[in-house]
Formats: C-alpha cells, structure tokens, sequence
C-alpha cells in the first residue's frame, strides 16, 4: 500500500507515544499522530491544548488549537494561566510537539524571523507557546520536512531551545525538561546525541539513503552506528488515517 | 457599540480585545476602525485576523504579542508587510504566550512584575529587554520575570451577561478575566442581555464582575468570523480566505471598504455577510447543579 | 477510605485537607486519626474542627495555618491547649490568608515564592521569618514574598468525580485547585461518583485533572459537619457545639472515642450521629448551557 | 424606642456606607450593617467576602463567611486567589470591616496573640484576612465594644496595620489604602486624627459623657474640637434590625 510523506510522518510520530501520557498537542500532524495513538495502541493518551482543553475528544478534524470541538466533551477546560502555570511549568506535560522554520543542528528552533530580528526577510508567528512548551515538557518531538533552508547549521533566531544554546547545555541554563529527542522528518528520523546534543541520523525510511538526508541538511550530519530502517505505515493505520482522522486529506495529501 | 467605543476607546491608547480563538471581539475592532482610533498600543496574545484589519486601517503603533499568524490557513499578511516593509510602520513587543498570560496576570494582579520559570535559552530577552530576571529570596535561583500589562481599555465578548456586566463565559476561558481585571476601562459585549437573575443562578460561570465593568454592548454575531460556544462556530472559510484576501493591501482595503466603513454598525455587517445562519451552533446542553443548601 | 490513607499518608508528611467552610473532608481527618498517623505537618488556611481533632489527637507536630478559630461559635481549645500549655507541643508557622493563598499558588505552579504586595506594617514578618521580600526588576518597589508549600498529600473533597479523578466543584471554591496542584499526591474524596460522560458534559465545571489524581474516595456525607452545597447544609450546632465539646480535654477525648475510633468507618459514623438528613439541601438545580457548535 | 449597644453599633455603621460602594464584609455586626444599609440608603452596594462570593443576598443570616447562603444567587464566586490578587490587592474594595480582641492609639489591631508570641497567655485566631484588608481596603471600618483591655496604648501584637507601626506612617510603608478611619464602639465613634494618625473622640452616642469613654480606653484620648451627637437608630431602622435582619437576636440583643 502506497503512502503519503505525512502519512509516514504521522505514524512515526504516533509510535513515539505510550499509553497514559500526557501530551501538549499542535495541530495538524501532531493532533493527527494523537488521534492515531489513541485509536491504536494508546486509548488512554491525554490530549492538552495551550487553549486550555484537557482530555479532548474532538468530533471533527480541528483546525486550530481553540476548535470549539475540543472543547465539547472535553474533561476539563480551564484559562491559560492555569494551562501555563498548573500544567506546563507545573511539570504534568510529558511529550510536547513542535515544528517550526528553521531546525538547526542542536535542535533550537526558530518560528520567528528569518534574517534579524530587527529586519527581518520574512516574519514568522513568533512563539505562541512554543518556547515554554520547549522549556518543560519532559520531551518534545519535533515533526518537519527536510531541506537545506529549514535544516541550517544555525538557526536566525532562538524561538524554542534545543539542546546546546550558543555553546550553552539545557542543565547549565536549568531546564526542567529532556528538549527535543527526536526530530521526524519526511525521510527519517533524527535523534539527539546524548553526549554533544546534536541531532544525528538515526533511522531511514523505506527507500531513501543516508546521503539524501545528508544533502537536505545544513550541517555534517552524523549517522548513528546503526542507523535502522523504519516500519512504514500498515494498513490498519492508513485506513484509520485516511477514513476516520482526516477524510478530506486536510494535512494527509502531500 | 459606537456609543461605547467613542466613550471610552482614546487615540494613543493600549489596547486589549482579548479571547483566544474563541470570543475575539471582531464588533469592537471594526467599530474602533469606523471611529479612526489612532496611535494604538494594541496587544493580545495572538493578534488574529482583527488586529491584522487594524492595522492595515492604520489604527495601531504599536504590537505586543506572542503568536503573530492565522492559525491553521497562513499569515498575517498587513502585519508581515508592516514588519517586513514598514508599510505602514509598526512597533513590536514579544513575548511568548505564557509570557503575555502573565504579563495580564500581573496587571490584574496589581503587581509590577511577574515570575516564571521560562526563557532561558531563547533569543526573545535579547529581542525584548523587558523580559528581565529575579533572585529568588529562598533558594537563590534566577527566574524570569515580564511587566505587569495595565491596559487603558480591554474588551472582552462574552456569551451573556446583565445589565451592570456581570459576565458568564464558557468554553475556552482565554486570559479574558486577567485582561478585564488588569485594565483602566473594560468594555463587555455579549450575544445576549440577560437578567440578573439568569447570573444569579449560577454564579460559578461569572468570569468577570460587574464592579470592573464600564459599558455593555449587546452585539448578536459580534465575534464572527471568530466563533461563540453554544451560539455559532468558527467561520474558518473566512480565515482560509484571509490568506488571499490580506495578501494584496488593495484587496484588504477593497474588504474594509465593504465590510467595516461600508456597514453602519453589526446588524448591516451581519446582513453583508449573508447566510451566517450557516454557523449556527447546534444544541448540547449540558445538566444544571443544584446550588440548594 | 481506609486504603487511601493507608497507601498515600504517611508518618511525617506534610498534609493538607483544604475547603474553605466548604467541602472540609472530615472524613478523611477521622481516618488518619484512626490509622494514628504520627508527626504530621498539618497545613490549612483554617485549621477548623477538623485539625483541632487531629490535634487533640496526637497527629501533629506542626501546624502551619492564617486563621484558627471556630467560625462564629469560638475556639479551637486543642489548638490554644497545645499552643498555651503545650499540651501537646505544637510547633507553629503563620500566615495571613491571601499568604497561604499564594504559598499554595506558588507551589502549583512550582516555583519558589510568589510574591504580593502584603505585610508592611504588621508583625507578622516577625514572627515568621520565611515572610520575605523581593526587588522588582522594573519599578525598584520592595515586595512581599512567601514561600511555595508543596505538600506530600493533598486531600480535596468535592460533589463529584469520574473514576479517573476528574473532579467537579461548584459553590466555594477556596484554593483547592492550588493545594491538589502542588502536592506530591492527591487524594479526591466525593459525595457522588459519576460517569465520565457527566464530566465531559460540562467541562468548565471541572476543578482538578485526573490527571493529577491518586486515589479517589466516595464517602457521601464525608464533610459533614463542614457542608457540601446542593448535598447537604453546614451543621451548624455541631460548631457551637464544639465549644463545649473542645474546652475540655476528657470530652474531646470521649468525642473521639465515640465518633473516631468508635466507627470504623463514614457509614457508622453517619448512623451513630443520627438524624443527618435534616441537612440534606434543598433543590436550587441552575439552568444549563449549551456546549454545541 | 430603646435599642442594644449592638442595635446602635449596626446602624451606626450601617450609615458610613454609600450606595454603590464595594465593601469586604465580615460575619456578625458588619453583616448587619451592611444589609441593613442595603436595605434603607444604599441598594447597590456590593458585598465581597474573602471565601469567593461576590453580591450575596443571603436569604438567612449567614453565621460564617463560607456560608452556603452567600453562594446561592450570588452574582460571581471564585477561588480565593482570584479574590485577593484579582478583587482585593487589585483596589476594588472600597470598604474594610475588622475587629479585633485589641486595637490601640493608632488604629492598629492584634487578633493574634494575647501576651508574647513565643509564649502567649491567650493565643486567638490570627489574621485571616485582616491583615491584607487592612493593607488594601480604600478604608477600613473597626467595629469594637470598648474596655481597657480592648484598648490599650500599644497592641501586643500588631496583626493588621493601622495609622503608625513602630513610628512609621503607611505611606512611609507604601499601603495603599487609607486604613482605618472610623472605629465605631459601644458608646461613641473614634476617628484618626488626618495629621498624626491617632485615634481621637469624634462623636458621642446619646447619655454617654467623654469621660466614660476617656476611662476605657488605655492612653490619653483627645476629643475632637465638635465631638457631635450621634442620632440613634430609629424605628425602621430597628425593625429591620428585629425583624428582618436578625430576628433570633443572634448578634443584636446585648
């Protein structure tokens, strides 16, 4: 059965998630790996959203983070200041997800400028809750495609802090959480090194090699000893994809 | 609403038309782009497609905010062209969301600063140098800190409220009760005037008191093309044809046109609009609680 | 019940049964009495009857508290006994309530101190050294601050639950939240245990994740005589009564023998005090409201 | 009509109120004062108490101030963060009640120890609320019978702030409110003096001489230049009192 880049993406991210944890949810392919877990092998998964939806079971695909959907049938719906201060920095998120422009190679992300800050070539959103989200979660798992522009040495801009910050550590700079383990791409996934923190291939989806990894990525990127393959998605997985979680190809398509 | 606005909205205010997703007062915004407000401070955490009208209007010098897109359909673009052109020129303050909730809960709270634990790492302090830092008196460790945010003026929408502006709000609850409690003028408007007596029955859901309250405005369809839990949803066509819509400054200014100085008020723009019915939340109402003693 | 408090409290822990007036959980008072736990840190912003027995009791070393009186009707006398006599000793750590407020707040958000604008001008900073100050970054004002209290267990009583521990409160809400928030473990007891679907039906309601939950209880009439609004009404002649009661040590020691150790659990206790249902709350059911969209 | 100490105290302070005002109300005497005010001269007054209800109408006297009584059709409840971050330490209370078992020359008030605080001969219940209402109240009300013992030169113990602690003036302390202008007593009103901040003779209540309040108090006590009389609660000011607010005499009869 053929599949879709996202497809792959949303599998491999759904994988990354074990029943009963508690996880700060984005839209689009984060909440689409969510809702993968949940109807597989993670029924009791629960979904927090920085809008302060807590335990959501959307009826519907939401398209943003403050769906009326995931409030309806919700287990609780609280303000963001407890959403901030009583989960998130409180310690209760154990996987956040995070996406953004630029990844660069110890996994700091940028969502805000591209250029300076002051002068910008193109603006980005900024933060939202990103930062804090990249400060606390216990992990966070980061889902983007490759490509030379998004995958720089450095990023322009620190939004989201990885694991070395201008020559800085997370335990120097007393960061609560572990930061990004994993970084799923369109055609593998990379992984922190636990040493140095930086992101290193770690395993090749079906049919790509190391080298066209290497090619979309702005530093030189380091391979795992053993870099495994990945189980594509099975069928089960792309008929709940496709025909329950994103029936109209919304974030699937492409 | 014009009574409202004209009263207590003021060339070279800070303003705050606060709800996150959910509730974001797009009456108001119009209704102070009609007026030709000026020299705005505007904040909100996620400045959405009605700061984006705001801008391209001319109303704003000035934006703080955490999360400048439109969620789930592209940019922001009249900001993006004020940031990347200067066209027109705009001031910015970021933060980060968290940030900004606590930024409002130290307005509200009457205090001059906030404590989090938040930022180390991150390139915004260097950005915005009013995030700054504290020594905490019992252990030592540095924490981060942001500025109370005291607004001359917020405006909340709320699903109902009554006459003195006792406010009921459910469903996504934003940083709306922080904003109204932190600001000089507070201005709610509602889907629905109630009875006091409505307020009274459950007073758990009041979100924000009428003592802080200085107008109420009863504006039906006054979040849309945002969206009111239990009265219409989000029209998320509209935001996806923002992205087109906002992306040539002539056809933003064709939609003001239309929209904002060609109608007179919410009625006329709910009119243009046409079939908003189409929105219309269905019915999930949940059991009442007995408050009996 | 029993295995509750067995399983999450602990000899020297510092514990907190918080309800303000309201939704005070005398039964799970009783049952730690009952598994005579030793060497407690007992924290509330007011003790109530329910620490006066835990006192009288045995259980606790300390007290950490801003208000310990009996409401309208007195004192508590194991309380004063142990403070002015030292029957038993009783180590002491004041606060004023919005202090208390605050540790608890700070301790749910887990930082260090949080800070208010508080205590200038009274003694209290005397008397209790952990009152301290902080310098704002922005405006140089001197504050007040408090230390986070993050307790071992928490214990919150509310109308109802799902199974999960997703909790439901409504009346007084008191810092609840705050205090399961910042506990280490938690432990919810309720008057009614619900299906999810209740709780899912009106998620605004909602006061505590189950998320944060170890261990909930069903124990109706588990406040009593504290109150529950919408189950049953304050026993108010129970508080004046206790006056009586507490001035003497041999009858607080004969209450307990006969309403503690004398049940083995809520069920006795409730036959052997007879006569409750003339508490049972009248019906004041509120209208509800519609989560559809 | 003759009336109680407790029936004048009620109605005296029921008369500093203005409609409108928002007022931080306590069990007892200020209860009384304030529905009694409600009841003649000031319909919109607002009454907040520190458990999270706010604009109770309670529909019996409530004999604590977690009443269940003050949440039905009240007009908003929350947590008590929200009242004293939100509602008190914000400025939105206009009015203050306190008593206490000691109040002194300056207006200040111990309700926490009687004796040493290490040692206490009498330990009473502390501060509550008091403390931070007597900080942030516009201004404060103290509602006390007079006796040597009850006023003393100097508080053992100073738990809510008054005019001048240990020399120092609130606004050298930075508080922002104007603290406790009227304590109002069996037999007389005393006011702080607007220059030094002592409490002084302002008005007399009717057969009540200044020497009979000069011999309770426990320093030397200036009378105003115009110490007035103070008109006696009249009769639907009492029947209210009797009939409605009160009928079981719980607070009034002595």
């Amino acid at each position: 059965m053929t599949y879709s880049p996202a497809e792959m993406m949303a599998t491999v991210a759904a994988r990354e998630l074990r029943d009963g944890e508690v996880v700060f949810v984005g839209i689009g392919l984060p909440n689409l790996a969510c809702n993968l877990a949940r109807a597989t092998h993670a029924p009791r998964l629960v979904l927090i959203y920085e809008s302060g939806a807590v335990g959501a079971e959307p009826e519907r695909l939401p398209v943003s983070i403050g769906d009326p959907s995931l409030v309806t049938g919700s287990l609780m719906v609280c303000g963001m200041a407890d959403v901030f201060q009583f989960l998130l920095q409180n310690g209760r998120i154990e996987v956040g997800f995070l996406g953004g422009a630029q990844i660069d190679r110890f996994g700091n992300i940028n969502t805000t400028v591209v250029g300076s800050y002051q002068h910008p070539t193109v603006r980005l959103p900024g933060s939202g809750g990103a930062a804090e989200i990249a400060i606390h979660a216990r992990r966070t798992i980061v889902i983007s495609r490759l490509s030379r522009r998004a995958f720089p040495e450095a990023v322009d801009f620190i939004t989201s802090p990885g694991h070395r910050m201008r020559g800085r550590t997370r335990s120097e700079l007393g960061m609560p959480g572990a930061g990004p383990v994993r970084v799923i791409t369109d055609k593998g996934i990379l992984e922190a090194d636990e040493d140095t923190g930086e992101l290193v291939l770690a395993s090749l989806y079906p049919g790509v090699t190391a080298d066209e990894v290497r090619a979309a990525v702005g530093w030189p990127l380091r391979c795992r000893g053993t870099a495994l393959g990945v189980e594509p998605p099975g069928e089960p997985e792309l008929r709940l994809l496709r025909e329950v979680l994103d029936p109209d190809g919304l974030y699937l398509r492409s | 609403m014009r009574d409202a606005v004209a009263a207590l909205v003021r060339d070279g205010d800070t303003v705050v038309i606060e709800g996150f997703t959910h509730l974001i007062c797009f009456a108001a915004g119009h209704e102070i782009i009609r007026q030709r407000r000026r020299d705005l401070t505007l904040c909100r955490l996620t400045p959405d497609l009605i700061y984006d009208q705001m801008i391209a209007a001319g109303c704003a010098r000035k934006l703080v905010f955490s999360w400048a897109g439109n969620p789930g359909a592209g940019s922001l673009h009249a900001f993006r062209r004020a940031v990347e052109k200067g066209e027109p020129p705009l001031e910015l303050e970021e933060y980060s969301h968290f940030g900004m909730v606590a930024r409002l809960s130290a307005g509200a709270a009457r205090l001059p600063f906030w404590t989090l634990r938040d930022y180390m790492g991150t390139d915004l302090p260097v950005a915005n140098p009013r995030i700054r830092r504290v020594t905490c008196p019992y252990t030592g460790e540095v924490l981060a800190t942001v500025p109370a945010l005291n607004p001359d003026v917020t405006i909340v929408h709320a699903q109902r409220a009554d006459a003195q502006g006792n406010a009921q709000i459910w469903g996504l609850l934003g940083v709306q009760k922080e904003a109204a409690l932190a600001s000089e003028r507070v201005i709610v408007v509602v889907e629905e005037l109630v009875d006091q007596s409505v307020i009274r029955a459950d007073p758990n859901r009041t979100m924000i008191p009428g003592l802080a309250v200085d107008a109420v405005v009863v504006e039906p369809w006054g979040a849309h093309p945002s969206y009111a839990q239990g009265y219409y949803d989000r029209d998320n066509d509209f935001y996806i044809g923002w992205e087109a819509t906002s992306r040539d400054a002539s056809s933003l200014t064709r939609y003001l046109e239309e929209f904002v100085f060609g109608v007179r008020n919410r009625a006329e723009y709910v009119e243009r609009c046409g079939g908003l019915e189409r929105l219309r939340a269905s019915s999930r109402v949940c059991a009442g609680v007995n408050y009996g003693y």
